[in-house]
């Protein structure tokens, strides 16, 4: 057999997870199938054959998610899939994947209760809530922090995370000012800030998500709210955050795990990124989900397209990706920790754990401009 | 709480609702006047926001410059758009009723398409960009240059609007030809032209909200059905075709979130606001301000 | 005065291929010409074939300007007003602002005359200025429908059954202000149910049966004539 | 009549031998189809007839949804979906009896508004309840007891659609869609009448969301809730024109088909031409596709 | 109580804002009795229909049908109890065939009542308005004095004891608002319904009906036998005019 390997995905190019895959997953996907092609194509085996996308737009629908999928692996039985975006699509998958036996290394699926499934083809790459919200913990309390504000979306993602945050606060001093939860699709949080700002915490913790990671960021400049740290999640890994906050963003902190300075490989995947699409990759997920399709490239060619021992490679061995090596637990990434991330200059550097940090933390953070 | 503080409260409340009615006036003239349910309302400011990004981050013109002619631009676009679907439309219907509703799937086609095409000229990811985001603080209130420029922009619009709808028969004469398009002829409305014109103004005011709001919140070709939703509610809340009502609508939907924010939480707003819009239509069908 | 303000010639018209009416000649002088005329005759499809409402065939020309066929707005640029049958109000809009699009066309000075005009001539009106129109009485929308055709100025003025639904009295007044229309030099053509009070005041009138005029003459000639005695007038 | 029968028998054989004879992925494209069949005919039963336009099918989906969350591993299968389809029709009468007074915009506003309100509330209390907002299935039944479920509600939907046109509540439906007063002045109770059609339309929605749950593992509100679902329901009803049974069918299976096979051929660009062929069948095919064969039966 | 009333009325006011549309009116219908309403325009006949048949609240006063009291009920209570009512401006079910909108009364509240013969079947009903030819047409196909006419049709569908009519020979010429005036008193005098009728065709009406009410400004200023009716002298004042004068000598 020398015909193309056939790798199937359905992600949203439409509706309102559009924006989060398109900036951590499929440009990613486009980048691999390029440079894998142009180097003779994917070695399996010892034999490089090219690779073929069958690829979809999901709409951001569950139920179109999952017909598509139904259709890559029953009907056109492809050699491979590339997992669909976001929690809630992946929950969806995951269980189909394990039936039809199609390993799955999702870069974008957090929680902790899809992992509790234990569906042995399904493998996270990104750290999971009590991992990320633990090393910010970990953080504040090496730092000093004596009171903190939260704001947090009501949903899956939000609900975890801020769960996760409060264990991991039972164990310190720190002090809860204020707790508030806002719903998706918000477009002004400044009565909220204004509340807090008052309260004068030592750090805002904002769980958000990529839009309203910028709201809180716009607004709190507006009212002129700066505590010394200020935290938000998911976004502030985007080029989008430079782009729109621009000098502002210095010293601010968020969900990061890697930056070009993490391994000689992430810059040469990060400007070959850049090369091709005129845009940076995210400095979370994109390279977990970059880390994924290496560790798939190397099973395949270490056992080819059998994906029953792909899958028991992949779940008993360790791989080498740009964010170092990699291993699974109970389908869980176990080498990576939790990692706390901040923003200085033009990069955003990886400052917790120290052992894995690519910068100093820069404390506190200067006042916005 | 400090009185500034309250009084910044209320202020950001209104500024809000100041969005709200500017991006509820289009869809205003389109629906409250003529009837067309242009569902695809929001997809039209995207549209604008788009077009002011671009010219912003590639040629580095400012939103402001931008805003009028994303105005023109778009009023021309409705204008086709009118010629092309909804006079035929017009035309054919029997009652008002079945051309609310053909319209409204003529809605549901532009927004596919225009979102699509907004997608494979621009791609999916989140845009933004910064202008006049700095903080600007007067009365001991501070609030970003850009959202006074969008409040002032609302507030302007919406009282030139009242006022050509009040002092000039027009905006009877595109009310009449939809209650009684024979007795319109009649009294001599010219129907071929009246129509066009407003559908393309509206569209032309969603472009220019579009283009004021890309300067405070972030773009992606599927940002439009947020802001579709939004002036469905203010102008039902202000009672179809006032452009005062919804002015009062959407300040009076600002000021409540904000104080629902604040004594609840965000979460807790949208309970709260969904309910004091249901439970306003439930008391006054009509919307707040109709006579 | 000698030449005919309105003047038609060859009138036909139809619904989708019927012909209903079929080769009219109708001059009207400026004052009260009636047309008379069974249920279904075509008298609502001739002032509506008039009006541009409905397409038509042949050609009618208001003091030799060609009135064109089948564009409404034209014709009322042109200086015609009618009062429809259906009477086709705004219903969700005002008295007073139903009559205001009466007199879209007219200059702002001259409508605010004119409106003066229509609430002197119906004091009900004005004393419902603000209601709207759709809840009148059906008499009272009436005079609404008949005071906005007033509205726009016309040198045409056709009105179809402009008594229907107005009890006796209004009738009589309604008439009255046909009358001093009449006489101020407007040409007015009228359909009517009521026909011993329309020939009481018309200077001419038309009989239509089954889509042709089947008779022509002064209005003191018709009411005499036996024929429209038996035909309109009952037995009394 | 009976033309019309032997059509829906054959229909529903060819339908039910569907998982043997077609591949995978003709299931689940046929599970869509019959999704959108009992959605869009259960709506055009009440609201084609009435001319409501009620946005409200999101919130019964959703709350058919959110009943399978909680029951699924209580109950057995049919009883799930029954229930999920009960309180869905339970809280149609409430609603109902709030908002059925309002006509037009105001109405599908309305219904809308609620279906937002109904979201935020379930995400409320769930957070309040169980600390978090979505429910993850754990058992579930097999992909062919999801597909014969939806098949049932299919044709129990057609079946329901049927019997309505035929009697006198239709009747009275349809009364109410020309004129309301007129049609209460001859003697129909017209409250009533509408909130038991509205209920009828959320009792095969909220069945339909009960059994779809269960493909997707993970139930959150914003994706049961979705406005999306609502909308598409009307689009298909009205496409095949609202007023016939065979209009909404034929239409929920071309345009699934239809907008499936663009997304598979037309990656990219596919949206445009959906929304683009969408104007043109609106100005084109005004009536519906049902008027492509009522055209000929209506005229004598 | 004597004599049971089928219809009766008291102090019944309809206000809208400020403007009182119907004022203080009380009346009664016997059995079988033939009443004409007649007042200016804008007196307040067909507000009084609308409350008479519940089609909107009164704002004051009682309307007892049949001994059961039915203020502020839904229409379709008054339409039980055997109440059916024109529309002045037709409202026929335009999308529906002629016949069907007879249908339409006889499956709601005609459907547990018995028709008197002649009267039971969509086709007598249409027959005997002369409309039998139109059965099958489309109802808004047909012209607006047709329509008048299919009004009373569907009232008859509810096999009412008491027929409300608001000018149902509107548009008619003289000879036709005859024959209109003969075919309502047949309703009274073979089928045995109370009519109620509106018309400001006078000279007509008063020939035909046993008893006027004379509305003025919602109140009434009259209730009588048409010759005592005209020679009130103010309801020459308010409606008759010179109309009566010259042409109805009793
Ligand atoms: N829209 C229509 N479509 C088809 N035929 C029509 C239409 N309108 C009227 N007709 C027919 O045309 C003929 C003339 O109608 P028209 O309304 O002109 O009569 P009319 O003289 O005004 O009668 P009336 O005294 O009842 O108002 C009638 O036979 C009628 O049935
Ligand atoms: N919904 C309403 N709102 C305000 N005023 C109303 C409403 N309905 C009726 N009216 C007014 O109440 C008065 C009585 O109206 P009604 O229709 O009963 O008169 P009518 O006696 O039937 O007159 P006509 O002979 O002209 O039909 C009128 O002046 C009318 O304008
Ligand atoms: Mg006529
Ligand atoms: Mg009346």
């Amino acid at each position: 057999q020398s015909g193309p390997v056939r790798i199937g995905y359905a992600i949203a190019r439409t509706g309102p997870w559009a924006g989060g895959a398109q900036v951590s997953q499929e440009p990613n996907y486009l980048l691999w199938q390029e440079q894998v092609n142009a180097a003779g194509g994917l070695d399996v085996k010892g034999m490089k054959r090219p690779i073929e996308f069958l690829s979809y737009d999901d709409r951001s629908e569950t139920e179109t998610c999952v017909r598509t999928f139904e259709k890559l692996m029953g009907s056109d039985k492809v050699d491979l899939i590339l997992p669909p975006w976001g929690s809630g699509a992946n929950f969806a998958i995951a269980p189909l994947a394990n039936r039809f036996g199609y390993p799955l290394l999702a870069p974008t699926a957090l929680s902790r209760k899809l992992i509790d499934m234990n569906l042995p083809y399904f493998f996270s790459l990104l750290q999971q809530p009590d991992k990320m919200m633990g090393a910010l913990v970990d953080l504040l309390v090496a730092n000093n922090v004596k009171s903190i504000a939260i704001v947090y979306m009501d949903d899956l993602f939000g609900l975890e995370n801020f769960a996760a945050l409060n264990n991991a606060l039972k164990k310190t001093q720190i002090q809860v000012l204020d707790r508030k939860s806002y719903p998706l699709g918000v477009k002004d949080l400044a009565p909220v800030l204004r509340t807090i700002k008052d309260l004068n915490p030592d750090a805002f913790i904002g769980i958000t998500y990529p839009p309203d990671t910028l709201l809180v960021s716009r607004q709190s400049r507006e009212i002129g709210f700066n505590p010394k740290f200020f935290y938000a999640s998911v976004g502030t890994a985007f080029q989008l955050y430079k782009n729109v906050m621009q000098a502002n963003t210095e010293g601010v902190v968020g969900m990061g795990s890697w930056s070009v300075k993490t391994s000689p490989a992430a810059k040469t995947y990060f400007d070959a990124h850049v090369k091709k699409f005129g845009k940076e990759p995210d400095r979370w997920a994109s390279g977990h989900c970059w880390a994924g399709l290496q560790i798939m490239q190397q099973a395949v060619q270490k056992v080819g397209l059998d994906r029953k021992a792909m899958r028991e490679l992949i779940a008993k061995n360790e791989f080498p990706t740009i964010l170092g090596p990699i291993r699974f637990e109970h389908g869980e990434n176990a080498s990576i920790p939790g990692t706390v991330s901040q923003w200085q200059g033009d990069d955003f550097e990886v400052v917790w754990p120290l052992n894995r940090a690519t910068a100093k933390l820069v404390v506190p953070k200067p006042a916005w401009k | 709480m400090h009185l500034s503080s309250w009084a910044e409260l209320l202020a950001g409340g209104l500024i809000t609702g100041g969005i709200y009615a500017l991006v509820a006036i289009g869809l205003n003239l389109q629906y409250g006047l003529m009837r067309i349910m242009n569902i695809s309302h929001g997809e039209f400011l995207m549209l604008g926001a788009f077009i002011t990004w671009w010219a912003n981050t590639a040629m580095g013109l400012s939103p402001l410059v931008v805003m009028p002619l994303a105005f023109v631009a778009l009023c021309a676009l409705g204008m086709l758009i009118h010629a092309l679907c909804f006079r035929r439309l017009a035309a054919r219907a029997p009652s008002v009723e079945v051309f609310e509703a053909r319209s409204l799937m003529v809605g549901f086609g532009l927004m596919f398409a225009v979102q699509n095409a907004a997608l494979l000229i621009w791609g999916g990811d989140l845009r933004g960009y910064e202008y006049l985001a700095e903080p600007v603080s007067f009365l001991g209130m501070r609030f970003t240059a850009n959202k006074l420029v969008l409040f002032g922009v609302a507030l302007a619009l919406s009282l030139v609007f009242i006022g050509l709808l009040k002092f000039t028969l027009l905006g009877k004469a595109v009310r009449a030809l939809m209650q009684s398009p024979t007795g319109a002829q009649l009294v001599g409305i010219d129907t071929k032209r009246l129509h066009p014109l407003m559908f393309g103004v509206g569209l032309g005011l969603s472009g220019v909200a579009g283009s004021l709001l890309s300067m405070t919140y972030e773009i992606t070709p599927s940002m439009g059905e947020p802001y579709t939703v939004t002036a469905l509610i203010v102008i039902t809340l202000g009672g179809f075709g006032s452009i005062a009502g919804s002015l009062a609508g959407g300040l009076l939907l600002g000021v409540v979130e904000a104080l629902g924010m604040h004594f609840s939480s965000p979460s807790l707003k949208m309970l709260l606001s969904y309910g004091v819009f249901i439970g306003v239509l439930l008391w006054r069908p009509n919307g707040l301000f109709a006579r | 005065m000698t030449s005919a303000r309105l003047a038609v010639r060859g009138l036909g018209a139809g619904y989708g291929g019927f012909a209903v009416l079929r080769a009219i000649d109708i001059d009207a002088l400026p004052g009260i010409t009636v047309i008379l005329g069974p249920n279904g005759a075509g008298k609502t499809t001739l002032l509506r074939a008039l009006a541009g409402l409905t397409p038509r065939e042949g050609e009618a020309r208001l003091d030799g300007d060609l009135l064109p066929s089948h564009d409404a707005t034209g014709c009322v640029r042109r200086g015609l007003a009618l009062v429809a049958e259906g009477r086709q109000l705004f219903p969700q809009m005002t008295v007073h602002e139903n009559l205001e699009l009466g007199g879209w066309l007219v200059p702002a000075a001259e409508r605010a005359r004119r409106l003066a005009q229509a609430f002197a001539d119906f004091p009900r009106l004005k004393e419902r200025a603000s209601q709207l129109a759709g809840t009148m009485s059906g008499g009272e929308q009436q005079m609404v429908a008949v005071a906005r055709a007033m509205m726009s100025a016309p040198r045409l003025l056709m009105l179809d059954e402009p008594s229907l639904g107005l009890a006796p009295r209004m009738v009589d007044e309604l008439l009255a202000i046909v009358q001093r229309i009449a006489s101020q030099g407007v040409t007015v053509l009228m359909v009517e149910q009521n026909v011993r009070k329309a020939l009481a005041i018309a200077d001419r009138g038309y009989v239509l049966e089954r889509g042709r005029i089947v008779a022509a003459d002064t209005a003191p000639a018709l009411l005499a004539s036996d024929a429209i005695r038996r035909a309109y007038l009952g037995t009394a | 009549m009976s033309k019309a029968r032997i059509a829906f028998a054959a229909g529903l054989l060819a339908t039910a031998c569907l998982p043997w004879l077609g591949s995978e992925f003709a299931a689940s494209l046929g599970l869509s189809c019959l999704m959108y069949i009992a959605l869009a005919t259960s709506w055009s039963t009440f609201c084609g007839a009435t001319r409501y336009l009620s946005l409200a099918t999101s919130a019964f989906f959703g709350i058919g949804a959110y009943t399978t969350a909680v029951l699924a591993d209580v109950l057995p299968w049919p009883l799930v979906v029954a229930s999920g389809a009960l309180v869905a029709s339970v809280v149609a009468v409430v609603m109902g009896a709030a908002v059925l007074h309002l006509r037009g915009t105001y109405f599908a506003v309305l219904t809308f508004g609620m279906t937002e309100l109904i979201r935020h509330a379930v995400t409320y209390v769930e957070k309040q309840v169980s600390g978090t907002v979505g429910r993850v299935l754990m058992t579930v039944p097999e992909a062919t007891t999801v597909y014969f479920t939806v098949l049932v509600i299919a044709a129990l939907s057609i079946g329901a659609a049927a019997w309505v046109r035929g009697s006198r509540f239709g009747l009275a439906l349809q009364g109410i869609g020309a004129d309301e007063q007129r049609a209460q002045t001859l003697g129909v109770d017209t409250r009533l009448a509408k909130i038991a059609g509205f209920a009828l339309t959320a009792f095969f929605a909220g069945a339909i969301g009960a059994t779809m749950a269960v493909r997707w593992t993970y139930i959150e509100p914003a994706a049961v809730f979705s406005p999306f679902i609502g909308f598409q329901t009307v689009l298909i009803a009205l496409i095949g024109g609202a007023a016939s049974i065979g209009g909404p069918i034929l239409a929920a299976i071309v345009f699934s088909l239809l907008a499936e096979t663009l997304r598979l051929q037309l990656p990219y660009g596919y949206m445009l031409v959906l929304g683009l062929l969408l104007v043109l069948c609106v100005l084109y095919l005004p009536n519906g596709l049902a008027s492509l064969w009522q055209r000929k039966a209506v005229k004598p | 109580m004597t004599t049971q009333h089928l219809l009766e009325v008291t102090d019944l006011s309809v206000r809208f804002g400020g403007l009182v549309a119907v004022d203080a009116v009380s009346a009664t219908l016997a059995a079988g009795e033939l009443v004409g309403i007649i007042g200016p325009n804008g007196a307040g006949k067909t507000t009084f229909f609308n409350a008479v048949s519940g089609v909107i609240a009164p704002s004051a006063g009682r309307i007892v049908v049949n001994g059961d009291e039915l203020t502020g009920r839904a229409p379709h209570h008054f339409a039980a109890h055997g109440i059916a009512r024109t529309f002045q401006t037709p409202r026929v079910f335009a999308d529906m065939r002629v016949i069907d909108n007879v249908r339409f009364g006889t499956q709601f509240a005609g459907r547990h009542r018995s028709a008197p013969a002649g009267l039971a079947t969509e086709q007598e009903i249409l027959a005997m308005l002369g409309l039998e030819a139109l059965a099958t047409q489309r109802a808004g196909d047909i012209t607006p004095s047709q329509q008048r006419l299919l009004e009373i049709g569907l009232a008859l569908g509810t096999r009412p004891r008491v027929l409300l009519l608001d000018e149902v020979a509107a548009g008619l010429t003289e000879a036709e608002v005859d024959a209109m005036a003969r075919r309502i008193r047949r309703l009274r005098d073979e089928w045995q319904l109370s009519v109620i009728w509106i018309e400001h065709a006078v000279s007509t009406l008063l020939r035909y009906v046993e008893r006027v009410m004379v509305l003025h400004q919602g109140r009434k200023i009259a209730d009588g036998t048409p010759s005592e009716v005209v020679r009130n002298a103010e309801v020459i004042e308010a409606y008759l005019g010179d109309e009566m004068v010259t042409e109805a000598g009793p």
